[in-house]
């Protein structure tokens, strides 16, 4: 078992012709991914690194039986491909797109949310289960099968991260990136009940960063609702206070939001804290061969 | 994020509905003379330079006027002026109303709840922050509900409103509304919502735009905050590029990685200067363009860190050794670079042939450049 | 339910963007000559009456004009004509266009997916229901997602539009949902939406507005149709008034109890004439006042079949009792009445010793108005 | 058990202090539903029929354990106090009210259904489960405890026919009067496995009328998934056939929404059908006595 994909996950590649649609498509297939269909409006009929490509969802869906998403199309058009993703009846949609406005994501959101369907991202390098499937942009170099669980808010960091693991001799069960934007469709709270379930994640090492709640709220479920070890780092300690939201942002956060106060509330909450990046892997180790002993 | 002056956000408060005093923008003390002579300023009236800082009452940026003559002065004094750096160009001339009370109203994004947030409070007129958290009512309102009649009585209700202030507030808040779903903004804040007589009106205007929706709000395009020529470029060429006091430059690809490099250059003492963050992407000719932009900063020493995702780290270090090359011999710096990812042990040989120090782990490539930039060899 | 005329649908469309052919409604011959002249109808020109039936093609109510006099006649001939039972008032005159293809859109509500639907089909220019069913796309829209891209070009497929054409017709659709939305229609249609060179245009306008939204929309007030003086105060007392060809009035209270009513009164012989729905009131005031109402329409005898819910039927009956002493003689009529529910027996009585046949059980009641009717004793 | 509400049901009246909510709360009392809140924004404190009346829902909610709201505040209003009923964390609200246009239900319902609320009309009767509570406007006097379920679409009508089932000697379990406007919360389709889970119920009576196809879905379900035995009659057979919504609303239903396609689609889907609705309690009795005969 993984988390929200696995080896029998079909994947439709939204913008599938772009540079970006392309590149990650044959890289994804490379992975072991099922890549079986691609869309791009009027473009119908093409192949794509042998996959076949649609003009909507809807026939990608119909023909190939696709049932998750990645979105690759440019972000004025993003939200248009994410409701055909959904009113196409996919559960699951990976939304790459960047600088998407977040006035958009909330219809989508919340669109998505009441049809029953999950949106990882936006600006998001998505999700992978080693040795099963991707379904993303995470360079498929850093992974290696494995129980550990990761989660993180970032994209390149990530990879650093995974890559760490994988350096140490362990490995991944999934890995999913969450995305940074000011609303994404998962967020930790979202995803940890997902790695709690999972019979084939022993850890999770989460990674968050300064600005918003994210961590504090995720601190809430590990305390509450979570019973495996967690390793948790978030980047942002030397960074000034920032105020990208000005006064009603900081009231909003009320005190939140510092690298201070997320790590002192995953500490309260009885993660392993990571200083710095290149500690996580000695920190997962620890804590996998101390769970090993109990 | 684009940050309008008052009298831009009152220009689209006005199209929106908004009570706001009678007033006029002037950029000359002419125009301010004339302003009050054809009665579009009422006496006695408020002068208030158009900056984007806060604080422009203690610092002198606001002043009132009793005579077209002393309003002729005021604007004249206070154009021109810096302050906190910003050249004033634009004064905003309006009418003194006799204020009962001074109300906060705002509506911005709560990220945890993924839903927007109206936040009110009786008491205005000061920063939000230092008012107790109790005296503040946050309402989140679901995009596909809008702001409800029930929301709207609540809000009257933490404001002390009722009667005609309150059906006043409820023009204020159609427009609040309004404009931040149909202009994209980020943030809509009303401080202070002044209550005069039975009604209320808008005496101050913060409208910040996302700069996301930029493609559906070409008409703010022009009003964006002043930059630094080497932050424009930045822009354009979509590169994070953040000045701060140190002489490190740093070059890295996410704000995640971007970030845990400062952390850790810290760490060992180093103090970064300029930063600069390529987004999620790998793509040679983004790192040339930065390395090059570096360049004109004039860093001490800089640390490139690169994590390989879709490129490989070979042709990354190719380019890089290419764009060394176009750097003038009096802008040169020592570099240390850390290229990972696919092909890195290739990457690595390639830079380490063409000088450069280039290392594999984060933590003494840090050292590294920390004892570059104080002197020593890479 | 306010059914618009073409013109007035136009000027709908004009204010959302539509794209329309050029034109003018005029109310007489001289200004159709005028609206010629001046160029604001290009010639040759289509000159149709303004009525709200079908069929107007074949009804002669459409007719051609190449220069101004042949508008002017033409205009002059429809106007004042009777058009299945319509007078004709406003005629608009609109340019005639070089039509490649006629096609159909309208957007409605599907009850059954609670949710509006836009139908598209290649086929149109004809009534829609001979359309077969796979030449129609039925697209439900979601409300919070609004007529979405993907889903314009699955409407633009349909139609076998691309290019600039499907370009226009995004203009279309953004109008079409635009009115349904905000305007709130029941209906919005365009038949035959025209593909004229490398655009379409809308040659027809139909739209319903929803006569609940009415108090969002007092600008629809003056526009509803034709209504007899009976009819009007009906609906200023909120009663349903409905006229069949029968002889038999009957009065009941909700639209699935007067219907059943109707439905065993036929079963029996009866042939129902007027009807008045009460609503799902038993109000005896509103009882009385269709009781007097009913007594204008002159019915052979009377039905009153009320199931009393929050008033006790004694209440009722006694008001029917007062109402019928303000019946004048020559409108009296025989009357069976039925008034079940809260002290059911009381009202019975109280009605028997008005001298009124008042029974029990639908059937029974029923039977004795039809044989009321027909001139025996109710 | 009975369905949707029982004795435990805590309802709040929205509109409490007009005449309808004033009239409505004496008799839902008398029946002996719990009303424990009312509301009227402006008239919070005072009382009606000894029920408080608060100025918004929340309080209600906050101050009385309210669960259940019956709306009766005029159409223009009725938008807002449903989205407030929701918003309060209801999960049922039964909308009385008439006249709300049918776009405002389209939120209504879409907004509800999305928080995992429920709407009951608007524009109807309610609903009652005898002996135990009554949330709606049906005259009490027509109730009686029994095992029969109604589900009907009409207002009055139904009054006559549960009146007439009781005055066969028989009695109801749950009475559900959905409302006959375009857009309703609850439909036949929604209303069935409600019935068919309800271990009190042993019979349903169906009450349609001409017009839309809520009868054909109706008898889809009861084809597919539904082993209880059913009485429909459906009003209307005698009128001629409707153009309410001209040519598009008639290429929606195709054909769809006349009495006879009614009638015969629930025939074919085994349901008793009654010509008229004196004939429903002879019809409910015979299956009745059928069901326990097997």
């Amino acid at each position: 078992m993984s988390v929200l994909i696995d080896a029998e996950t079909r994947i439709v590649v939204q913008g599938i012709t772009g540079h970006q649609g392309t590149v990650h498509t044959r890289q994804m297939l490379q992975f072991g991914s099922r890549v079986v269909a691609g869309t791009t409006p009027g473009k119908g009929g093409q192949t794509v690194e042998g996959v076949p490509v649609f003009d909507s969802v809807q026939e990608a869906v119909d023909r190939t039986e696709a049932n998750t998403s990645v979105i690759f199309v440019p972000a004025p058009f993003a939200k248009d491909a994410l409701l055909e993703a959904v009113d196409a009846g996919l559960r699951l949609a990976v939304v790459v797109t960047e600088h998407i406005p977040f006035h958009d994501m909330l219809t989508m959101y919340h669109y998505a949310h009441a049809q029953g369907a999950r949106i990882i991202g936006p600006n998001c390098p998505g999700i992978a289960a080693p040795g099963k499937s991707k379904a993303g942009i995470i360079p498929n170099v850093v992974f290696r099968p494995g129980r550990v669980g990761v989660i993180s808010r970032s994209g390149t960091l990530t990879y650093e991260i995974v890559n760490g693991i994988k350096e140490h001799g362990l490995g991944q069960s999934t890995c999913i990136g969450l995305g940074g934007d000011p609303v994404i469709g998962t967020t930790f709270v979202d995803a940890l009940p997902l790695f709690e379930a999972d019979p084939d994640t022993d850890l999770v090492v989460l990674v968050g960063e300064i600005g918003g709640t994210a961590e504090e709220d995720a601190a809430e479920v590990l305390r509450t609702r979570f019973s495996k070890p967690v390793v948790a780092y978030v980047a942002g300690r030397s960074a000034p206070p920032g105020k990208r939201m000005g006064h009603a942002g900081a009231i909003i956060a009320r005190g939140k939001g510092t690298a201070a106060s997320k790590l002192e509330a995953l500490k309260a909450a009885g993660a392993e804290v990571a200083d710095f990046p290149y500690e996580i892997p000695d920190l997962v180790a620890r804590a996998l061969a101390e769970r090993g002993r109990r | 994020m684009v940050k309008l002056a008052e009298w831009r956000g009152k220009e689209i408060f006005r199209r929106y509905g908004m009570p706001l005093p009678r007033g006029a923008v002037v950029r000359s003390a002419a125009e301010a003379a004339t302003a009050v002579a054809s009665g579009a300023v009422p006496l006695p009236c408020v002068v208030k330079a158009q900056v984007l800082a806060g604080g422009r009452g203690k610092g002198g940026a606001v002043r009132f006027a009793a005579t077209a003559a002393e309003a002729e002065a005021a604007a004249g004094a206070i154009l021109g002026l810096e302050f906190k750096g910003e050249r004033v160009r634009e004064v905003l001339l309006e009418e003194k109303l006799p204020i009962a009370r001074e109300l906060y109203l705002s509506v911005a994004l709560d990220r945890s709840r993924r839903l927007p947030i109206v936040m009110a409070s009786a008491q205005g007129g000061v920063e939000i922050e230092n008012v107790d958290d109790a005296q503040i009512l946050r309402l989140p309102v679901h995009p596909f509900a809008g702001l409800t009649g029930y929301e709207r009585r609540r809000i009257a209700k933490a404001l002390g409103l009722t009667g005609g202030a309150a059906r006043s507030l409820d023009r204020v808040l159609t427009a609040l509304w309004g404009i931040f779903e149909r202009e994209d903004a980020e943030l809509v804040e009303i401080n202070p919502l002044a209550v005069v007589g039975d009604a209320v009106i808008a005496l101050d205007a913060k409208v910040i735009i996302e700069d996301d929706a930029s493609f559906r709000h070409p008409e703010y395009s022009e009003v964006r905050d002043d930059r630094t020529p080497l932050e424009e470029i930045a822009r354009e060429k979509e590169i994070a590029f953040v000045q701060l006091d140190g002489n490190i430059g740093v070059i890295a690809n996410g704000a995640g990685l971007t970030m845990a490099t400062l952390d850790v250059l810290q760490q060992f003492g180093g103090r970064p200067g300029v930063f600069l963050d390529l987004g999620g992407t790998d793509d040679p000719n983004k790192v040339t363009e930065a390395f090059l932009l570096m360049s004109k900063a004039r860093p001490a020493a800089v640390f490139l860190n690169i994590f390989g995702g879709v490129t490989r780290c070979d042709t990354v270090a190719r380019g890089l050794v290419e764009a060394m090359k176009l750097v003038p011999p009096e802008e040169r710096f020592p570099l240390v670079a850390r290229i990972r990812g696919n092909n890195e042990d290739e990457g690595i040989a390639i830079l380490r042939s063409a000088g450069v120090t280039s290392l594999h782990e984060l933590r003494e490539s840090v050292q590294a450049a920390v004892a570059a930039a104080a002197g020593g060899r890479p």
